[in-house]
């Protein structure tokens, strides 16, 4: 356990992929959705990276992790933008509101 | 300073001035704004004619070398193929360059006096300094699309000057048919750059490079690999489209580019709209420079052109320079006639350009540029004066009202007509005037092609070709010469002499060069006939036109007085009138066809295709072998059938303008109702636009219709359709079959089908729930089916083994229990 | 020795910062949670020799986007108590269904045999990620900022007060 | 009635007599114990002795030695206090003497950092020396890689000097790692806290100045310098109040998150080449990292004070922050872009050739980008004209409005760390950082006798060569620009903040980026000479312009100062030669 090797850093990565899951599908606000979105993409970082520095030995993983980043970030601001939208449109931010298509 | 430096510093001042403007336009206001957009192209022009003297001092070698030595570096790598930029200096930038600048100067002054009337501001936003600003933009752009030495950044500048097209066009945006014109403009060009990019692709996936030079190299390469053994690059692929071979392709798809940009037919309808514009833009870019960059683009990438894909620009120019002169005949209004000669002038030079008559169309290129330039400029100081109006039937008799105008747009009206005396010289100069020459260039190319190829091909080309060619320059030596090579300070019976010696004896000893090309010409294929009579007859049309527009807008009566005192005009406006003037004068002939001879040893170098020269001159002048001066038959001289045939035209033409117009509009309103059908064809511009609107856009909403007719009938039908064969099935169970003896009672067949109903329903909800448009309901979904497949996957053997068993075990209990 | 340590707390920070992600109620704790699951995140990358790295995650994440969605917060919430919570079926529905999910993926990983590879040895430096960023990783670099481009276009537009 | 007895009810003095007396008794005679138990244990064990030096004595030293002497001291320290503290009062009390206390203290802290700095030279030095080998480098947690006789043979062989066994032993836990991070975070905290101490004193005074009064005057005798100390623990006292409607737990943690992440920056910023807690290669990007989450406390702060104003506040201070750290990231760029890495460590080095060589001189981008990043710092510590996010006369206090006491403090604490913070960056970057403005041949030499030595080092550490203290001159330089801006412009309104961010300082920021980009590709990669002359001259003119600037501020500085008696009621400008 002393030594710090791949694996701990996967079941790490793992476990925040998970708790980013649950958190998308527990939360009923729109923003707490994009805050899981947020945890996903971070443990596949943690993933991407940790095999850059214990498997390839470059820095590729580093350059994917780089534009995830990017990728979080443009999604970030789409998503409020839209979900400004969806908050003006029906006044809650509640995304089980925005069931209009059911019908 | 270097040549190419200065070219390149050239290129980005009017950059700076664009940035600067862009900045603190507003704040400079009226008239500063345009001042430092003066300066910027001043400088530029004053750069690019110090590096014109200074290459007409160098000989050939020396030009070779600079070109061979210009900035190239990598830019970036695209795969395995390194982007280059680069200068190209070569005498054809030189030229194009020094017209661009020279242009564009007096345009730019022009501009000042054209804009002082304008109202500063629209919508709070000033317009005045957002004018210079494009228009620095512009020269940008052009420059930049000269001196491009790689097809890749050619296509950015090509973009650029195109945006700035729509951005001039839709000057007066606050007009809806100016907004409009601009949105055709950009719309029509996408088209042709479609194709230009597809080519540059083709370009790219065959010849791998961007650069011109060496595209045309490894082309050539390709060629001769594939003449000698099996087919290679882009030979080798047997893939044909309409008939073309993908290498004809890949020069039509480049062509594409020149066809929207140079308004050819069938995209040349945007050109007539794009006069929406303000007169000066009209003059600069859809007259005499942008336009003409798709010639330019052609004679660049004449190296990579196929004898197919030059029958391909031959067919496409002779039908625009042939239709568009009609249409130009019943215009009334007077840009409108400037554009349509402009587009018909254009066809003669894309025409050229297919005829491989590369100097030619050059040579046309840049007299049509200053005289054209010249006449949208007069006509912007008529409409200027007239208080914008441009309807030709409203003016007359504004030749005392402005004299300077007036004379110098009859030099333009003379230089396009052709005006010249055959067989006459004063001194050694013959008289003469613009189209004279660069036209009678590229018909008699057009001849050559016409009757003199099919002869060539009878007889053994190599074997006659040497003494005959002597016979053929010496004949022709004397006939449509305008001058004496610039080179060439001897006398000219002297030079005469000489040149034929030298012609013959360089001819005799280039066998690596010369027979090599009359092979390829050998190959060329004959052009049919028509295609030499049609540009004939417009050059009777041209000068009838011209004269029309000229004699009703300045001669006769006044028609409206309200116009007729209005009319001025100020000494901003006609200087450069008369400047350009001038430049009509210098450049028909000074300076650039022996330039442009030089651009051809450079520009034509491929042994793939050939340039023909219609004019007969020295080949050692015109490198030696690079281009080819076809065999004329002794008696079949193109130049004694044209002196005889078109030498007159403009006395004709103009002559019959005059005869019609010469009291008014009577005689020809009489005409009108004569030809009443064909005239309404052309006043409706041979209904292109209405082709295009029922065709293109109405082709759009129709196939949106027909989707939508398709969605309602057959899809809604066949939905519709099993409903209600469901429900006849049903009424038909319920009522034939099942009839229920009481209210509420259900029969057996009835109580399946409900059943079966119900059950359906049942799952349908069931399914349906997942899908209750909730997005968290999906993701938990989509990750729990995918945890569920993970551990299914991981335990597959586990869970085999526990199944497997399961399956024993239980199975032994039961038939242990079965046995008992 | 030293290493372990710190990847132990800086994991435990993650991982409890991730759970109070999950847990909070009101949203804006989950975003204070989250800024300690990012800059957990941050520190393990110091460890996996990825300076930069960690210095554009805390730059982008920690200082843009989660002010962003702050921001987002605070814009969007009549009240900073309204809290809408899921069904109680739903949670238990969610946990177990994560619980599977973090299961399945650790067997996955851990019980995969990793082929022999070389671990890095020093933090590679700024320069080098540079140079590979405009080299190798071009195009999506380039198409990076297209997409940036786009983004910032659509959100302006998506956010424009309606006429 | 009873007889109530209050603790806060003044007691008769000789009570209090009393109390002083045997707090003086105490005291003295715990220090004297303390310190002959020590000097006895040193003694006992033989601790001075060279010859005998073990690993088992450490121990005994630092737990039975040093730390019983230094309480002793402490203990005799207070008693002496508390015996003569009529006479140290009126001592500081008067004029000089107190400001020299004051600038002693500063100056001590600044010492006891540089003391930080040099012991673990010093033990790096060791740890890398050749007797050692390669593998030494090794900074173990738990494993000492030398023995305390090592280290003693060391000092005797390179340092006789400190060749006692005593340093030996204190120095022998610094080849740990883990404790030599825990000093150093000491020594950061202790610089960290006397920042804003005498930040706001400095700031109060100068507010006081620009507007022709004196600033506080009476705490503290001079200049009323204990102000800042004495604020400090009034706020210590103050009552703590949480709204009840607030988020109590984000309520709570808000200040912290302000407070810290400056501190943090700290950790990647230098004070010299060898003078950092962590040599960074992304340091620059760390500290902005770092300046960006503090903006995460305000913005909390705000929204869980349950205040329509605080909301207010925290609102502008994200958007104001979000926007202008672009500016301010670019503006960054074009210093790194020359200097080609982001270590500032690195980039400082190659501004060591004198004030001509600093990058603010380097060329016309690098001109604009100080005064275009200095603008957005001052946005990015939400500093005057940009204080929308606490503008009082709006929003109250804004984000802080429902804040007191300590945690109010610790608001300040963290935008006065970053205040330097920033000033720090733009020092480093752009007017050379810890570098002399005198090129390197000014330096002065020593020639060996040591207290000429001394001087010289100071001399050489103040202004000629390089030095911690001449990082700080500079810091304070821009901080104080800071405060003058501030009492000179009046605060601008919230869309004039966002109007100068995204219409004027980002295309100015774009335009110098792309220009720096080229003018370095001209340059550097494609040698244009007319370009190279261009940017000679460029250089040679902004030099001039910097030259004539500080000349004329430090000419302006001197008349004033030399009229500083006729300043009331006028401005520096009416005192010059020849107004």
């Amino acid at each position: 356990m002393l030594t710090i090797g791949l694996n701990h850093y996967l079941v790490l990565s793992a476990i925040v992929f998970s708790l980013g899951i649950l958190c998308m599908v527990t939360k009923r606000n729109a923003l707490g959705i994009l805050i899981g979105v947020e945890l996903v993409l971070n443990a596949a970082n943690v993933n991407l990276v940790a095999f850059s520095r214990y498997q390839t030995g470059a820095a590729d993983g580093h350059m994917f992790a780089v534009f995830v980043i990017l990728l979080a970030a443009a999604e970030a601001a789409i998503g409020i933008a839209i979900f400004m939208n969806f908050y003006n449109t029906l006044q809650t931010i509640d995304v089980d509101r925005g069931d209009e298509l059911r019908n | 300073m270097q040549y190419q430096t200065a070219l390149a510093l050239g290129v980005v001042v009017p950059l700076a001035s664009f940035f600067f403007l862009a900045l603190f336009g507003p704040r400079l206001g009226k008239p500063k704004s345009s001042y430092v957009a003066l300066l910027a192209i001043g400088i530029s022009c004053a750069l690019s004619t110090y590096v014109l003297v200074n290459w007409l001092k160098l000989s050939t070698p020396e030009r070779t070398e600079l070109t061979a030595s210009a900035y190239r570096f990598d830019w970036g790598t695209l795969g395995s193929m390194p982007l280059t930029v680069g200068v190209k200096l070569d005498s054809l930038t030189v030229i194009m360059y020094f017209m661009v600048t020279f242009i564009a100067f007096w345009i730019h002054f022009f501009s000042i006096g054209y804009m002082e009337g304008h109202s500063d501001e629209v919508d709070h936003v000033s317009k005045y300094h957002r004018f210079f600003t494009y228009l620095s933009l512009f020269c940008f752009s052009m420059l930049g699309l000269v001196v491009s030495s790689s097809l890749l950044f050619l296509f950015i500048f090509w973009e650029l000057v195109g945006l700035c097209s729509y951005l001039l066009i839709g000057f007066y945006f606050d007009r809806k048919y100016a907004s409009n014109a601009a949105i055709k403009a950009f719309i029509t060009n996408r088209v042709g750059d479609f194709g230009f990019i597809l080519g540059m692709a083709l370009v790219a996936l065959y010849l791998n490079t961007l650069d011109l030079d060496l595209a045309a190299a490894r082309f050539a390469e390709q060629f001769h690999k594939s003449a000698e053994g099996p087919a290679v690059g882009i030979f080798a692929n047997s893939y044909t489209l309409f008939g073309f071979s993908v290498a004809s392709l890949m020069g039509i798809g480049l062509f594409c580019g020149a066809m929207g940009k140079s308004a050819q037919f069938p995209l040349h309808v945007w050109l007539p709209d794009a006069m929406a514009g303000p007169t000066p833009v009209s003059a600069l870019i859809h007259a005499a420079t942008m336009v003409a960059a798709g010639v330019y683009l052609v004679a660049r990438i004449f190296r990579l052109l196929t004898p197919e894909a030059q029958f391909f620009i031959a067919c496409i120019g002779c039908i625009t320079l042939t239709i568009t002169a009609l249409i130009a005949i019943v215009q009334t209004d007077i840009k409108k006639v400037l554009a349509y000669s402009t587009l018909s002038q254009l066809g003669y030079m894309i025409f050229g350009m297919g005829m491989g008559a590369w100097v030619a169309a050059l040579f046309h290129l840049m007299t049509h540029a200053f005289f054209k330039a010249m006449l949208f400029l007069g006509s912007g100081q008529v409409i200027e004066g007239c208080h914008h109006e441009q309807d030709m039937r409203k003016m007359g008799g504004l030749r005392k009202k402005m004299p300077v105008t007036c004379w110098t747009f009859f030099i333009g009206v003379l230089a396009i007509a052709g005006f010249g005396l055959p067989g006459v010289e004063i001194g050694h100069v013959k008289l003469g005037l613009g189209g004279f020459f660069s036209k009678d260039e590229i018909l008699a190319v057009a001849y050559e092609r016409a009757f003199n190829i099919p002869e060539l091909k009878k007889t053994d080309a190599a074997a006659d070709d040497a003494g005959e060619h002597a016979d053929a320059s010496n004949a022709n030596m004397g006939v449509a010469s305008p001058f004496r090579l610039a080179s060439d300070n001897q006398p000219a019976q002297h030079a005469e002499t000489e040149h034929s010696e030298h012609d013959a004896h360089a001819h005799g000893d280039h066998a690596q060069g010369t027979p090599q090309k009359m092979a390829i010409a050998a190959k060329l294929p004959a052009i049919p006939k028509w295609m030499f009579f049609f540009p004939i007859a417009i050059a009777y049309i041209t000068p009838f036109y011209m004269m029309r527009c000229w004699w009703m807008t300045f001669c006769g009566k006044p028609r409206d007085h309200h116009v007729y005192d209005h009319a001025h005009e100020s000494w901003k406006m006609f200087l450069p009138l008369v400047i350009l003037a001038g430049g009509t004068f210098f450049s028909s002939y000074q300076m650039f066809r022996p330039l442009i001879h030089d651009a051809a040893v450079i520009a034509t170098d491929s042994s793939t295709v050939v340039a023909i020269d219609g004019e007969a001159h020295v080949l050692a002048e015109a490198g030696g072998g690079t281009m080819i001066m076809l065999n004329h038959a002794p008696g079949k001289n193109p130049h004694d059938w044209l002196k005889m045939g078109v030498g007159f035209s403009w006395l004709i033409g103009m002559g019959f303008a005059v005869l019609v117009y010469l009291r008014g509009l009577g005689l020809a309103d009489k005409l009108k109702r004569m030809f009443g059908p064909i005239h309404t064809a052309l006043e409706q511009k041979l209904y292109f636009d209405h082709v295009y609107d029922a065709v293109l856009v109405g082709g759009t909403v129709t196939f949106g219709f027909v989707c939508g007719l398709f969605d309602k009938i057959v899809v809604d039908g066949i939905v519709n359709m099993t409903a209600l064969l469901g429900k006849f099935v049903g009424v038909f169970t319920g009522r034939q079959l099942d009839m229920p003896v009481k209210r509420g009672d259900w029969g057996i067949v009835d109580a399946i089908a409900n059943g079966l109903a119900q059950t359906m329903l049942d799952i349908g909800s069931e399914i349906r729930r997942p899908q209750s448009g909730r997005i968290r309901m999906y993701v938990m979904i989509t990750a729990g089916s995918a945890a569920v497949a993970l551990l299914v996957v991981l335990n597959y053997h586990r869970l085999a083994d526990g199944l497997q068993w399961l399956m024993s075990n239980v199975g032994t209990r039961v038939l242990a229990a079965n046995g008992s | 020795m030293l290493e372990a340590l710190a990847f132990y707390i800086f994991a435990a920070v993650t991982l409890v910062s991730a759970i109070g992600v999950v847990a909070s109620r009101n949203i804006v704790r989950s975003a204070v949670c989250l800024l300690g699951t990012l800059g957990g995140v941050a520190c393990l990358y110091f460890l996996l020799n990825a300076n930069l790295l960690a210095a554009i995650q805390l730059i982008v994440y920690a200082g843009g986007t989660l002010i962003l969605i702050v921001f987002g917060v605070m814009l969007t919430s009549k009240s900073p108590w309204v809290v809408f919570d899921p069904t109680r079926g739903q949670v238990v529905g969610a946990v177990i269904v994560s619980i599977l999910l973090a299961t399945g993926l650790c067997m996955l990983l851990v019980g995969n045999e990793w082929p022999a590879g070389t671990a890095m040895t020093a933090s590679p430096h700024v320069k080098d990620v540079g140079t590979m960023l405009l080299t190798d990783y071009l195009v999506p670099f380039e198409a990076a900022s297209v997409l940036l481009l786009v983004v910032m276009i659509g959100a302006a537009y998506l956010a424009r007060p309606e006429k | 009635m009873s007889q109530l007895s209050l603790p806060w009810v003044a007691k008769d003095p000789a009570v209090y007599q009393t109390y002083r007396r045997t707090a003086i008794r105490n005291l003295l005679a715990g220090g004297i114990v303390h310190v002959v138990l020590a000097l006895g244990i040193f003694g006992f064990f033989d601790l001075g002795s060279t010859a005998k030096v073990t690993n088992l004595k450490i121990a005994i030293s630092i737990i039975g030695f040093l730390a019983p002497l230094a309480v002793g001291l402490a203990l005799i320290a207070g008693g002496l206090g508390v015996l003569f503290y009529k006479q140290i009062g009126n001592t500081l009390k008067y004029g000089y003497t107190a400001a020299s206390v004051f600038f002693g203290g500063v100056i001590g802290v600044c010492l006891l950092v540089w003391l930080h700095s040099l012991v673990f030279t010093l033990s790096k030095d060791m740890l890398a020396s050749p007797q050692n080998g390669a593998e030494v480098v090794s900074l173990a947690i738990f494993d000492a890689s030398l023995t305390a006789r090592e280290i003693a043979d060391y000092l005797s062989a390179n340092l006789p000097r400190l060749s006692n066994p005593i340093v030996a032993y204190v120095l022998w836990p610094l080849q740990f790692e883990l404790l030599r991070d825990l000093l150093a975070v000491g020594g950061i905290v202790g610089f960290v806290s006397v920042i804003p101490v005498f930040g706001i004193w400095w700031e109060r005074k100068i507010a006081g100045r620009m507007q022709s009064r004196l600033g506080p005057m009476r705490v503290g005798g001079w200049h009323g310098w204990a102000q800042s100390p004495a604020d400090g623990v009034k706020l210590l006292f103050k009552e703590d109040m949480i709204p009840p409607d607030a988020d109590q737990a984000l309520f709570k943690l808000a200040p912290y998150l302000t407070f810290v992440p400056p501190i943090c920056a700290m950790i990647a910023l230098p004070f010299a080449g060898a003078w950092v807690f962590r040599d960074l290669d992304v340091a620059l990007l760390f500290i902005l990292a770092m300046l960006g989450i503090e903006v995460v406390g305000v913005i909390l702060a705000g929204w869980a004070s349950n205040n329509k104003w605080s909301v207010y506040g925290a609102m502008r201070e994200a958007c104001q922050m979000v926007s202008y750290e672009i500016p301010m990231g670019m503006s960054l760029l074009i210093p790194v872009m020359t200097a080609g890495t982001l270590q500032l460590t690195a980039i400082a080095d190659q501004q060591g050739g004198g004030f001509h060589t600093w990058f603010i001189f380097k060329n016309i981008w690098c001109f604009i980008a100080f005064f275009s990043y200095y603008i957005a710092s001052l946005a990015s510590c939400k500093r005057a004209p940009f204080d929308l996010p606490e503008s009082e006369s709006e929003l109250v206090a804004g984000f802080h409005t429902e804040y007191s006491g300590f945690r109010w403090s610790l608001f300040f604490f963290g935008e006065y760390v970053a205040m330097f913070v920033v000033s720090g960056i733009a020092v480093i970057l752009f007017l050379g950082g810890w570098k002399s403005p005198f090129p390197p041949g000014f330096a002065l030499k020593t020639n060996g006798t040591w207290y000429v030595d001394f001087v010289v080092h100071v001399l050489n550490g103040v202004l000629f060569k390089e030095g911690p203290i001449l990082f700080v001159l500079k810091s304070a330089f821009l901080y104080y620009v800071q405060l003058w801006i501030r009492w000179t412009l009046p605060r601008i309104r919230i869309d004039q903040v966002l109007y100068a961010c995204v219409q004027v300082l980002l295309p100015l920021t774009m335009v110098i980026l792309l220009g720096n980009t080229l003018w370095i590709l001209g340059i550097e990669h494609m040698k244009i000479e007319w370009l190279g002359t261009i940017d000679s001259l460029i250089h040679k003119v902004l030099v001039l312009i910097g030259a004539v600037l500080v000349i004329g501020m430090i000419w302006i500085g001197y008349n004033g100062y030399s009229n500083r008696r006729k300043l009331v009621g006028s401005l520096v400008i009416d005192h010059l030669p020849g107004s």
